[in-house]
């Protein structure tokens, strides 16, 4: 097992528990002991891992559609954010909400108990604690729903007397990747009972408000009678949803980071492929990479108006 | 401690054992730290230097393909200034071999990074890029040519002073012989190969290649035959005769992967791609190509190359 | 019924759709037989034959490598009259279009080929192989210089009669647009592409090539990023503005695989691997290749040649 | 599924039991239903299926020495003979003696019971039954064992009064396929217990006589009394093996069929990778296919002195 001073490294991990929603999301909780242990017990919400999914088994059974694309003999890891990190004893528990969309996650989808899968992390720089005082509004797009809801659930473990808020979209109901909306349960009161307040928003109305979750922001934000500068932002989930909250964010004085997703081949800084152009002070351009400067970054830095 | 002498004579430089990391594949070594002892490594190369520094091509830059990848970084490199003044003194203190990989767009500017790498300390020699199929200005179009890359070879091997120069080739040629004849001929002290093949993925949904630079070199697993049969013909055809050592590459991930290359007649090897899917992919190349050698009573590891039946 | 108009013209040809099965992968037809209706494809090419029957070289004339094969059959065929005698009579029963490959060692040989095969009944096309890697005497040496490729197609072409003629081009060129050019100057009637890359896979404990031919011809799914380049080059360099059709093939296993090549610009595909690893696998192809035009609202399956963005 | 007149045809087969002996072999049984059922209800022993493999898990832990060669990710098929194939109510299992030698073989051989697995077959032409009356002598070696003992137990099931002999030789032990020596007990008296004569030989002696089985064949022969036209022989294994016995038996006057292996990519007939030399009545030279026209062959025709 190679590590850093980070204890970042390559652990092998066990599947613990799979938990499938439907055909295209499921949920894994992986235990890590020994040094693996030790170096996510300092993983942090917005972190990720990369996941080794070469030698694991193809399903015979795959969602519709997938068949062409899950055929591919993949090489490269794959990068998942985490739903949660959690001690277990001696182990560390790390549990991811998986969106299968391809061969990676198709094959992910189809571990059984007890296997083995090799994982590179934690990796990258995720999201920053609030500023004393503030209140924390997640605001998070389909896949994007995990590490936002990871981010909010750890600050008030750490601090009961934080105040979070939380607003999850998706296409529709099947595609929303919160365990207790797929249970047919009501998220408010299961997995974001530590929240203010939640609300849900789908495209096709299928779950939530029928509309777009940055709409449902928008709108509490407006009743609610909070100042900006009272509040941040912690945004994940698609690129044009992620632009709409940072421009109502710097509109409305609001400090926001938001959790970006790039192709990644290494995950670790070394291939340059994960580019993400920034702004930097002097108005000049420069690319940073996600893996290692990201996934989280200032929204102003990545979306300067 | 191992009985295999895993030391390697390698254009002048003595090695402490065959096995490097690829140019564009370990950065410029501090981001490998974390996960690795570089310096257990026969050497390293580091990303394409060019003379100004380069952003390189937008994102997506690489994509998976069935057993392989592609890349298209397009050089994206700090330049050479920045290079020796913020990433030599850290490189310096490594105990092994650095070739730095320069890349250019006219032979003055491969001239000139010679010349102003040529004389630092703490570099083992240099490798010059004229095979990258990303960019669109030089890159590969020197590196299909004989005559130009006699060319450009003849004019920087003397910027280059007493340090070894190594010429990397594509593979995209009709005959590879000719190309890495025109190398030798030019004075090269080495050669590399293969850089990564042409290629290109499209998403069918939207009808447009994944890669924003459209276009992408082909690595890893997928293309590890044919650069084995490229650096057998190489050697054959060229190599042997002119005494000038191979450094393989393409897809290689283990120790046999690594023997493979060195039987058909590479002095070192490099470790590109694998290194993604493992940071320290190419330590364990350098541990199973030594139990290759134990388990088959080889006693000095150079005994390998070219020793193909 | 499906809704997608799967009919296409390809060098005068009406064919039912443009999936076919490649060159020596699906033997004189008849072996598929028993494991799909060939009456389903838009057809297929038989394995190259030669004037006089060939015993091919000796085994292994096979082996797998990450995400591909090579072979080295060596052109093993029964000969031009024991094809026309023996296998046409059934050929000529399937309702499906067939194109009959040739090769040979000199241009005399190819022309003499097309002269006994053009006046038969039931041989829709002929298509010309002058790039298989696996054989010393011509083959590939022909495939890999444009003033050859135009002297043999233009040679051969009158000796076509009525019936078109590909030509089939090899990967392994520098410059693949100045063949595809030639081959249109010299007169062909579509261009296939691609023929295998040539390459090698050594046994590292006896140092000794795999294959008794020591080299062979990489091919499947590890290809075919390669492969889509090379089509979408001839496209955009040559066949667009000649209006030749292309015939897409290298590593083709699925209908999304299928429709990639045919944006890059082809306008039929060929399965060859894959049919090893399931009989029908081109049948799948043909379907998978349908439900995708139907997914996308795609009305003429012709539409997707060369609609890249 | 497709299938052909002989019911040869891709059909998917479901892993029953997978019994490992050791790192290096394990047995695997298949339940084939349906059209699979039908199709190798026809299969005869020295006939062999293709197993697809691409899609199969891959071991995280591997036999020794394995590693480097199991990474491979693979495409084609792989070919087995049958060790037994019997109906089992309505379904048919097959079953497979594996020896674990690469990456094909190491994900078969970490399969779970009810893991699908594609299955074309069955193919080829297997051994020939022996003419009226004539004793059946089985000489086997290393992997070659398994099609030879299901040749010989399916005779004696089809005719009680088959006589049958039976020669099984391997490296070592721990390399000999045949259940009961990894379990310790006799084959003579488990699965040969059908045979009138069983013999094992090692080269390093671990079990039955030390020294090739060839010679524990020839000199069990030259003490058996038995005339060269009471008996025929049925032989698979390493080809210097399949030539000694060939020699030997052309000799002594024995109708002798071998089985052969070779490198197959499509398994039926189209690829033309399995070349076996062969010479013809008239003296010349021909290529026949050990997929097809064999993998069992007459000796005469594959070994002519
Ligand atoms: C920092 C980070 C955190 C992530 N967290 C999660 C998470 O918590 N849960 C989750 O389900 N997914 C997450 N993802 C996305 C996940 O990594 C990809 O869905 C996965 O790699 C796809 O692998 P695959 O083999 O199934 O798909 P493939 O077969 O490789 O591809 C299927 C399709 O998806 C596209 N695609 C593949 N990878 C990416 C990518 N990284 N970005 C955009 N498009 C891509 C491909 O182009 C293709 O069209 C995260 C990605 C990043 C970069
Ligand atoms: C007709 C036939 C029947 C067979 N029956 C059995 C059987 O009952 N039980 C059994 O365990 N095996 C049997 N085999 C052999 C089996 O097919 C191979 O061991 C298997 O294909 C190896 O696959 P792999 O992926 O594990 O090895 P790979 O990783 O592909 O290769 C490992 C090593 O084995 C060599 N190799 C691979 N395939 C073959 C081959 N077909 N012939 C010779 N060398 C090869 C490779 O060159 C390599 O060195 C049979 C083969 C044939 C042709
Ligand atoms: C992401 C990436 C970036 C690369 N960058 C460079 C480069 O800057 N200069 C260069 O000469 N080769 C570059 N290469 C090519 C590799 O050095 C190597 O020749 C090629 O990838 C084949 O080896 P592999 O299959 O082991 O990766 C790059 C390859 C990859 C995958
Ligand atoms: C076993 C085998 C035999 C082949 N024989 C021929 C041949 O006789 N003539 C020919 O033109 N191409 C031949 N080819 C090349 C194929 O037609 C095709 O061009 C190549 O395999 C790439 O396609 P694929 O990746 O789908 O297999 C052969 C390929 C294979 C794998
Ligand atoms: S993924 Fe390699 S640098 Fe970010
Ligand atoms: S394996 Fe293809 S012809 Fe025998």
């Amino acid at each position: 097992m190679s590590q850093n001073n980070n204890r970042s490294g390559v652990f092998e991990a066990s599947a613990a528990r799979i938990t499938h929603y439907g055909e295209k999301i499921c949920r894994l909780a992986f235990t890590l002991s020994g040094e693996g242990a030790k170096a996510f017990e300092l993983a942090s919400p917005g972190q990720f891992a990369q996941f080794q999914v070469e030698g694991l088994a193809l399903p015979s059974e795959l969602p519709e559609g997938l068949e062409d694309k899950a055929v591919r003999q993949p090489i490269l890891r794959r990068p998942f954010s985490f739903l949660d990190v959690y001690r277990d004893g001696e182990d560390m528990i790390v549990e991811i909400m998986c969106d299968i969309i391809g061969t990676g996650t198709a094959r992910l989808s189809a571990l059984n108990t007890g296997d083995k899968v090799s994982i590179l992390g934690p990796l990258g720089r995720g999201f920053e604690k609030p500023a004393e005082g503030r209140k924390v509004i997640g605001v998070a797009g389909g896949i994007g729903i995990p590490p936002v809801e990871h981010f909010l659930r750890q600050l008030c473990r750490d601090n009961p007397r934080q105040e979070c808020f939380a607003f999850a979209g998706a296409r529709c109901k099947a595609d929303m990747p919160i365990a207790s909306v797929q249970q047919g349960k009501d998220p408010a009161k299961e997995e974001y009972s530590f929240c203010r307040h939640f609300a849900a928003a789908t495209d096709d109305g299928s779950f939530g408000k029928n509309g777009l979750v940055t709409e449902a922001f928008e709108s509490w934000f407006a009743d609610s009678g909070l100042a900006g500068e009272e509040c941040e932002i912690a945004v994940c989930g698609p690129e044009p949803m992620l632009k709409a909250i940072a421009k109502t964010a710097h509109k409305l004085g609001i400090r926001t980071q938001v959790s970006l997703e790039k192709m990644m081949a290494c995950g670790i800084g070394v291939c340059q492929s994960c580019v993400v152009p920034v702004k930097k002070g002097d108005g000049s351009e420069e690319n940073k990479l996600c893996c290692k400067d990201g996934p989280v970054f200032d929204s102003r830095e990545v979306f300067p108006e | 401690m191992s009985k295999v002498n895993e030391i390697i004579k390698f254009a002048g430089l003595n090695l402490k054992n065959p096995v490097f990391t690829a140019s564009g594949t370990c950065g410029y070594i501090d981001e490998l730290d974390d996960y690795m002892d570089i310096e257990q490594l026969g050497g390293w190369i580091t990303k394409s230097i060019t003379l100004k520094p380069r952003k390189g091509n937008p994102a997506p830059r690489v994509v998976e393909t069935n057993g392989g990848m592609l890349n298209a970084i397009g050089l994206a490199n700090i330049g050479v200034e920045k290079f020796i003044a913020e990433k030599l003194p850290l490189i310096r203190q490594k105990d092994t071999a650095v070739f730095v990989n320069v890349a250019g767009q006219k032979i003055d500017e491969y001239v000139e990074l010679a010349s102003k790498l040529s004389d630092k300390d703490g570099i083992s020699g240099l490798e010059l890029n004229i095979s990258c199929p990303n960019v669109k200005e030089g890159g590969i179009s020197f590196g299909t040519d004989p005559a130009q890359i006699k060319e450009i070879t003849s004019e920087v091997k003397p910027a280059c002073g007493d340090k070894p120069l190594m010429v990397k080739l594509t593979p995209s040629v009709t005959d590879i012989s000719k190309t890495a004849e025109a190398a030798v001929i030019g004075g090269a002290d080495a050669l590399s190969l293969v850089n990564t093949f042409t290629a290109m993925v499209i998403d069918v949904r939207s009808r447009t290649p994944v890669l924003a630079n459209r276009t992408g070199g082909l690595s890893g697993p997928a293309i590890k035959p044919m650069a084995v049969y490229l650096v057998s013909r190489v050697y054959q055809d060229v190599a042997k005769y002119a005494e000038i050592p191979i450094m393989g590459l393409g897809g290689i991930r283990n120790g046999s992967d690594a023997a493979e290359f060195m039987i058909a007649g590479a002095s070192a090897v490099s470790v590109g791609t694998s290194t993604f899917a493992s940071p320290d992919a190419s330590l364990r190349v350098a541990d199973g190509l030594r139990r290759f050698c134990e388990s088959e009573g080889i006693k000095k590891i150079s005994e390998l190359t070219g020793s193909l039946n």
